[in-house]
């Protein structure tokens, strides 16, 4: 038994490097930035592509969780209403007199509260699954925050309030460096922590990851409530972007998050992904839409174009493993 | 504990008993859907004594069938542990293209415009199958996509306009609003789908072996069913009745929009899990969509009568759902509690 | 057509799944009116076999013929209408259908020309073969409501419903009672009388003596022989199937029984199991035996806390021991090795190194961080410790043989610093050299000061390694035999026996 | 590019030479004039960006159409800062909320571009002028007095609005409702206003709890265009006609089968292309800073003539005129233009 282990892993690194997804996207971004730079003068232009970002940015932040989320196999479609609620009660709480700084913070405790709320109907009924959860949860969030509001909008939020979502921390907008500052928080999570690793556990096989002492549920919990976090910080934003809110903000946004993730490359059959590929979803997806609009392509053809080119990248790493295993037979 | 002495075996003794609570309970769902009806139309028609009007009841009736019919077919994809979120797109790209036929070609018969609808739906559903049983795309990720690329070509297809109500001969407009026997088309027509539908799952082959393949995926391909095709039918059904659906949509408010039905498909879903279709798969009944889809069209109905302000109508609806479902998790696993204590260790 | 004499013959089938040759140039002849069992080793490749009879696999090389004709079956409807019905070892039914569907299933009686299926009919059949078969529950049941040994019923009944020429029965025994195998035996031999083939699969070598005529014996995947069975003993045909002696695969060493580790007291899960109680000392090798789903896995999973129990109590190194799950167990010093490596005890798409260290990654966790140098360290030590034979701890532990990936889970567990394991089919689906490698490593845990509790269905593993053991049927512990008591028979006679005699009588008598 | 087939009454227009400092300061390209609709495959919306795009082309620039897929501001926000990006010279605007494109519009307007919006429109500090197509008051006011008349004086009345957030109608209910606090209503009642959310089966729905709760109703009022298609439908389909009056705001199209079977015995509108015709010639003069939007200015809108610009709340506004009466004499004429 006299056997020797390698540990070293660069051998092992090379191959196969070149055909990860994440280089796919790359190669795309780039193919993307082409066609729009020819498409239109105005796009490779810093200032433009600056402010592209702000118009984007704000979803990308639930994208973060929503990686683990769709990692672990589950679905959480009840961010839009999250967003919803937690930006109502932050503008009602400040229409009421209570001080911004506190109704923000609100606003983060109601999303969290919100996920949180997801995530133990989750783990404790676990015959219902992910998408009925947060299906009737959707329905219940939003449905407080018209309870709130009714037919009102509130805003006149303080001036300074306006920076969150229009201004520049040196030439950069503050949305792009606390969205990189989450970014690389979540991927540090999800690639250099046991936490991260029990996540990619749980997404490839979760009754083996329960036999070896991951705490699955409670790995779960935290998860949906990071993203009714993730959503209320979203929420912040956009609310700051409209400069007011009412509760039918952020509808649709679930399905726009879930459409990045998969883009990125996270496996909805579990365990696979990495961060970065979503990042790169994110401003793919950003900046296609941005460049197409400024050559004004129409609403219905940018459906199209999205909805084809989900369907196209999640087939194609199915059609590529199943010719892979007909060329092994 | 030494009780089981004499029924060492499993084929004797007190098994029978336990089956039949266990029976009970499981109907008891059923019941307890139909009987929250009852105490819902009770209460409601305390508030409002038009509410159990024949002409009421009626309206319900008809403002239900097209959901009901759409949650035939999402019961089976369900079935099959799949989902449809394109059904809303499908509907109105079918509901738009035959619009627009009838409306170039008034004189053309009301049965070949619904034919038209039916066509479009079932290619619709065709790619979805495709994408979901050969290229193997998980059905909720393939639909997402897929209502993207339907409602465009919605869009398209319009051209931006509207076909409105003049633009429709009157026979395209009576599919929906004729009647037979005194009984609306609409009704009329979900009937018998809701009879073929019981016939299919219950009485053939192809129809039993779809829960199979929803039961238990692996045994189906072993006990040589294929399950590809189950998932190629399901979707292409699914598809078929959104475009029934559509046509009969079209018809019945008399105008065909880019948006139609935008958001439907989430309808349509907790019809069918508040009928006790199961997410896992394998478990679904005619009967318990049927109430899951009245009980939905109730709400509708009931929710502006009682002048429950329009605020708080979607939170009640959120509500009724989760409560509907949590109930429904408890009761099974009353179920399954009762099969362990029916074992006697 | 000119008849064979066989009904059914295979030659030279091949079939490899990745990273497993499960059958290797194997050979088999089936006569007419022939019961003929299969035996071998776990994981020998006999299920295998069977699913490329019934075309559930393709094999990649070898011919089959079924009455002199060569087939190729692609699809298990090819099989069905080429007349094999087959029982399969792990049960594949369909939960929330009734019992009279899923014997059906495929193969429903529908009215010609409609298409109509006729549910009476079909009702009334089942309710008839269930009748057969001795069993009292309604058709109309749900099978998900069944037992395991009624839904092993259930697939016989299925076997029984197509007018099968060959029939195939992998394991039918395997969950059954000694009165629920005879009513089985009865039926084989009827079925047989009636001229069907039956190939017959079973670890009991009773059944294969009241049964069949022949014998065929697969080792490691490949063929090894067929013999009438009268013709060969016993003691032939164990070492055909383990290739040695039995006595030179168990290196049992002498180890130093220290202080009371576990101590189980009516431990109970309502319609799991109840009463159960034994203990286990340091340096002990416990037995834990009985038939399929005589609820020694529920026993196992509760006491890491995978499962809740509702009564009874465990003692742990002298203090009540309140487990809420896993990650509890394991830091207490209690650890499982699952009975189903690839579902439960391994994550197949990663690494050896990162599956080793799954259970215990906050020990190389610095400052929030996975410190990958020390935790691939940790990794290698622990897989040489095991001898994986792979080429780094990079390999997938998907692309390792059954034995290696065991050897990984083994690997798992020793990174923690435990007290009590508990092997749940430790060898299950292991080749031999890996097998005796497993046992040899067993026992230098023991050997070194570990309470060990052994799970296996083998009666020659249980024999051979186990200091005591405890025999489970029907959810209790029927009878604790000590070392020198522990008899074939005797063991058998506790998991087995239908008599009333079972139930407290045989308890504590080890303790 | 003057392409002047449609049904608009049709003077010849005069494109006014664009000699003014171009703010983008580009002079050689063409001048572009955006305009951004609440969402697409809305045919009120198209004809109000060909009225824009109409009179854009009269004048000799470019005009851009856009329209999100949903009605939401996210989306138009998005939509507006491409629009910044394209450097476009003046964005008129259809708002899906009339605060939260506040930002973003002052943003545009810090770029140089002249904002302003029409139909829906977004508070005065987001805008230089908002095109109106018809005074809210006039519209809340004359509804009333429409349907009052249609019931003959006395009886129950209620409303089908679109979407509770709905600023448009909100405000036109507003409107109404003062208008029934005249004693002379005394004996008219409203009784509810519910949200059809501009959708087909929920304003079905909400049309049949109306006739079952308010078994007396004599009238309906629903200022949206769905939600009176709708109602009609209803009312059609129960054989209501003459038993419950209603009217509203509708596109003749939708509204040609009620209106000519007297189900709706008349509703009203304006001409969505003459909304947007005037916003091209007032995006036009500021453009070109032949005025700034401040009370008093006064616009020569092509086909339209001359209007002024006057007090709107905190803000100015451009009047188009009162809105349109679509009754039987007049629907077959109209229904084929939008
Ligand atoms: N689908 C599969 N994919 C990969 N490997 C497989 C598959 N099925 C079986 N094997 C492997 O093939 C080998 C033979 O397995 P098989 O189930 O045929 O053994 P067996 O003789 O029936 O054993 P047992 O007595 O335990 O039932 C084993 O190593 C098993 O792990
Ligand atoms: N999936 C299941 N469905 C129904 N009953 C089950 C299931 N799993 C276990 N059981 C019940 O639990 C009891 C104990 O099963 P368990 O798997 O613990 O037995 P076991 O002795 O370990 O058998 P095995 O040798 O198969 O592992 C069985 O009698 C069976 O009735
Ligand atoms: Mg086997
Ligand atoms: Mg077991």
């Amino acid at each position: 038994m006299e056997q020797r282990l390698l540990t070293n892993k660069k051998e092992f690194k090379a191959k196969g490097f070149i055909l990860q997804w994440e280089w796919l996207l790359v190669a795309l971004i780039v193919a993307m930035f082409v066609m729009n730079s020819n498409l239109s003068e105005y796009f490779f232009q810093y200032d433009n592509l600056r402010d592209a970002t702000m118009g984007f940015l704000d979803k990308a932040f639930i994208v973060l969780p929503m990686v683990f989320i769709i990692m672990m196999g589950d679905i959480d479609i009840s961010v839009g209403s999250i967003i919803a609620l937690s930006s109502v009660v932050m503008g009602d709480l400040y229409a009421h007199g209570v001080p911004m700084p506190l109704a923000m913070i609100i606003c983060l405790a109601v999303g969290t509260l919100c996920g949180w709320i997801n995530g133990m109907l989750i783990v404790r009924y676990k015959e219902l699954s992910a998408v009925i959860v947060t299906l009737a949860t959707m329905t219940i969030y939003r449905g407080i925050a018209y309870i709130l509001l009714k037919d009102q909008s509130v805003g006149k939020f303080p001036s300074w309030f306006k920076f969150l979502g229009w201004d520049y921390v040196g030439t950069l907008p503050f949305i792009l460096i606390v969205f990189a500052v989450f970014a690389i928080a979540f991927g540090l999570l999800l690639h250099k922590t046991p936490f991260g690793r029990r996540v990619y556990a749980i997404g490839n096989n979760p009754t083996a990851a329960r036999f070896s002492g991951v705490r699955v549920d409670r790995i779960k919990v935290i998860v949906f409530t990071l993203a009714g976090l993730m959503s209320a910080v979203t929420a912040l934003f956009l609310t700051s972007r409209m400069g007011s809110t009412r509760p039918n903000i952020a509808t649709g946004y679930e399905l726009e998050v879930i459409a990045m993730v998969v883009l990125g490359g996270v496996s909805t059959a579990g365990g696979k992904g990495r961060m970065i590929g979503a990042i790169l979803a994110v401003f793919l997806i950003g900046f296609l839409r941005y460049g197409l609009g400024l050559v004004n392509v129409s609403a219905q053809m940018l459906l199209i174009i999205l909805g084809g080119l989900l369907i196209v990248s999640v087939a194609i790493p199915q059609l590529k493993s199943r010719f892979a295993i007909k060329r092994k037979a | 504990m030494s009780a089981n002495v004499q029924s060492a075996s499993p084929t004797e003794g007190k098994a029978s008993t336990g089956r039949t609570i266990s029976a009970l309970i499981a109907k008891f769902r059923e019941l307890g859907l139909l009987a929250f009806i009852v105490i819902l139309a009770v209460g409601v028609q305390f508030r409002n004594p038009s509410f159990l009007t024949w002409e009421n009841l009626t309206d319900i009736a008809t403002n239900t069938a097209i959901l009901s019919i759409l949650s035939v077919g999402m019961m089976l994809v369900i079935i099959t542990r799949g989902i449809d979120l394109s059904i809303g797109a499908t509907l109105a790209f079918a509901g738009m293209v035959s619009a627009l036929t009838v409306k170039h070609n008034p004189g053309l018969n009301p049965v070949a415009a619904l034919l038209i609808g039916v066509g479009i739906g079932i290619g619709c559903g065709l790619v979805i199958g495709f994408l979901v049983s050969w290229v193997k795309i998980l059905p909720i990720i393939a639909t997402l996509g897929i209502m993207n690329v339907f409602r465009g070509f919605t869009f398209e297809a319009s051209g931006g306009k509207w076909v409105s109500a003049h633009q429709m001969p009157t026979s395209f407009k009576s599919i929906a609003t004729g009647s037979f026997l005194g009984i609306n088309n609409l009704i009329l027509i979900a009937i018998v789908i809701y009879i073929v539908a019981y016939y299919f799952v219950s009485h053939t082959r192809t129809g039993r072996r779809i829960y199979a393949v929803g039961s238990n995926p692996d045994s189906a391909e072993v006990s040589g069913i294929r399950t590809g095709r189950i998932l190629l039918l399901v979707y292409t059904i699914m598809g078929g009745l959104a475009g029934l659906a559509g046509v009969l949509w079209v018809s019945k408010f008399a105008s065909a929009q880019g948006d139609t039905a935008s958001g439907y498909e989430l309808s349509v879903i907790a019809a069918c899990v508040l009928g006790g279709v199961s997410i896992a798969g394998g478990v679904g009944k005619i009967s318990g969509i049927l109430l899951g889809s009245i009980l939905l069209g109730i709400l509708n109905n009931a929710l502006p009568m009682i002048n429950v302000s329009a605020f708080w109508q979607m939170f009640i609806q959120g509500a009724i759902i989760l409560i509907a479902v949590l109930v429904n998790a408890l009761v099974k696993r009353g179920i399954d509690r009762n099969n362990l204590m029916r074992r006697k260790i | 057509m000119a008849e064979s004499e066989f009904v059914l013959e295979l030659k030279g089938i091949t079939k490899i799944f990745p990273g497993v040759k499960a059958l290797d140039d194997v050979y088999f002849k089936l006569k007419r009116g022939e019961i003929h069992a299969l035996m071998g080793e776990n994981g020998a490749g006999k299920s295998t076999f069977i699913k490329v009879i019934t075309g559930v696999h393709s094999p990649e090389e070898g011919e089959m013929y079924l009455n002199g004709q060569k087939v190729a079956f692609t699809h298990p409807t090819d099989a069905q209408k080429a007349g094999i019905a087959a029982i399969y070892q792990h049960v594949t039914n369909y939960p929330d259908l009734s019992v009279t569907e899923n014997i059906f299933m495929g193969h429903e009686k529908v009215q010609r020309g409609t298409g109509r299926i006729k549910w009476s009919a079909m009702h009334q059949e089942a309710g008839r073969l269930l009748k057969e078969l001795g069993a009292s529950f309604s058709p109309k049941t749900l099978m998900g409501a069944l037992s395991v040994a009624e839904q092993q019923i259930v697939e016989i009944a299925k076997a029984l419903s197509v007018d099968a020429k060959i029939i195939i029965m992998d394991e039918p025994t395997a969950a059954l009672t000694k009165n629920e195998s005879e009513e089985l035996y009865r039926i084989a031999e009827r079925l047989r009388d009636n001229g069907a083939s039956i190939i017959f699969i079973s670890h009991r070598f009773e059944d294969m003596y009241r049964l069949a005529s022949k014998v065929t014996v697969f080792r490691d995947s490949k063929y090894i022989g067929t013999w009438n069975v009268d013709e060969i003993s016993n003691a032939d045909l164990i070492v055909a199937m383990v290739g040695r002696e039995i006595s030179q695969l168990f290196p049992k060493k002498e180890a130093q029984l220290g202080e009371e580790l576990l101590r189980v007291e009516g431990l109970g899960k309502t319609g799991y199991f109840g009463d159960i109680g034994f203990t286990l000392r340091r340096g002990e090798i416990l037995g834990l035996t009985g038939l399929v789903g005589a609820g020694r896995t529920e026993v196992c999973q509760t006491l890491v806390g995978v499962e809740k129990y509702d009564k009874g109590k465990v003692i742990y190194k002298g203090k009540e021991l309140k487990i809420r799950g896993p990650r509890e167990a394991l830091q207490q010093g209690i650890g499982y090795l699952p009975e189903d490596r690839q579902k439960q005890g391994l994550v197949l798409q990663w690494e050896i190194g990162r599956n080793i260290t799954l259970p215990t990654l906050e020990n190389y966790t610095r400052n929030g961080a996975i410190n990958t140098r020390k935790e691939l360290e940790i990794a290698k030590r622990l897989a040489e410790k095991v001898s994986v034979k792979a080429k780094s701890v990079f390999d997938l532990v998907s692309s390792l043989s059954g034995g290696n990936q065991q050897k990984v889970v083994f690997a798992k567990l020793l990174a923690s610093e435990l007290d009590v394991l508990i092997l749940d089919e430790p060898t299950k689906g292991v080749d031999v050299g890996a097998k005796s490698a497993i046992y040899e490593m067993i026992s230098d845990l023991a050997v070194a000061g570990y309470g060990i509790i052994l799970v296996s269905s083998e009666m020659p593993e249980i024999i051979g390694m186990c200091d005591r053991v405890a025999v489970m049927r029907e959810g209790r512990i029927t009878a604790t035999l000590d070392r020198n008591g522990l008899t074939q028979e005797a063991i058998l006679q506790a998991s087995m026996d239908d008599s009333g005699s079972r139930d407290h009588a045989a308890r504590g008598t080890g303790a | 590019g003057n392409n002047n087939n449609n049904g608009n009454k049709g003077s010849s227009a005069s494109p006014q030479a664009s000699n003014a400092a171009s703010p983008s300061g580009d002079s050689g390209a063409k001048k572009k004039f955006a305009i951004i609709f609440k969402n697409t495959g809305n045919p009120y919306g198209e004809k109000e960006m060909e009225g824009y795009k109409k009179a854009v082309e009269e004048l000799g620039y470019e005009a851009i159409l856009k329209a999100p897929d949903q009605p939401t501001a996210e989306a138009q926000i998005s939509m507006i800062e491409e629009l910044i990006s394209q450097k476009v010279d003046a964005l008129a605007i259809v708002a899906n909320d009339p605060d939260a494109l506040q930002p973003a519009l002052e943003k545009a307007m810090k770029a140089g571009i002249k904002v302003i919006s029409l139909d829906s429109a977004v508070n005065a500090a987001s805008r230089l002028v908002h095109i109106n197509q018809a005074d809210p008051e006039r519209i809340g006011r004359t509804l009333i007095q429409g349907v009052v008349e249609m019931i003959g004086g006395s009886g129950e009345i209620a409303i089908l609005s679109a979407t509770s957030q709905a600023t448009n109608q909100n405000l036109w209910i507003e409107w109404m409702k003062k208008e029934l606090e005249d004693p002379k209503y005394a004996n008219v009642k409203l009784v509810k206003v519910a949200y059809g959310d501009d959708l087909r089966d929920k304003s079905v729905s909400e049309t049949e709890a109306l006739l079952k709760s308010y078994p007396n109703l004599k009238g309906i009022i629903a200022p949206t265009t769905v939600g009176i298609a709708a109602a009609g439908k209803v009312l059609t389909d129960k054989g209501l006609k003459g038993k419950v009056q209603l009217t509203g705001l509708g596109l003749p199209s939708e509204m040609a089968e009620y209106i000519e079977s007297g189900v709706c015995p008349w509703m009203y509108l304006w001409n969505p292309l003459d909304v947007g015709y005037l916003s091209g010639y007032v995006a036009d003069a500021l453009v070109n800073g032949t005025v700034t939007g401040k009370v008093g200015d006064k616009v020569t809108a092509g086909t339209l003539g001359e209007k002024e610009v006057i007090a709107d709340g905190d803000g100015t506004q451009v009047m188009l005129g009162d809105p349109f009466k679509f009754d039987a004499s007049n629907i077959a004429e109209w229904k084929a233009v939008y």
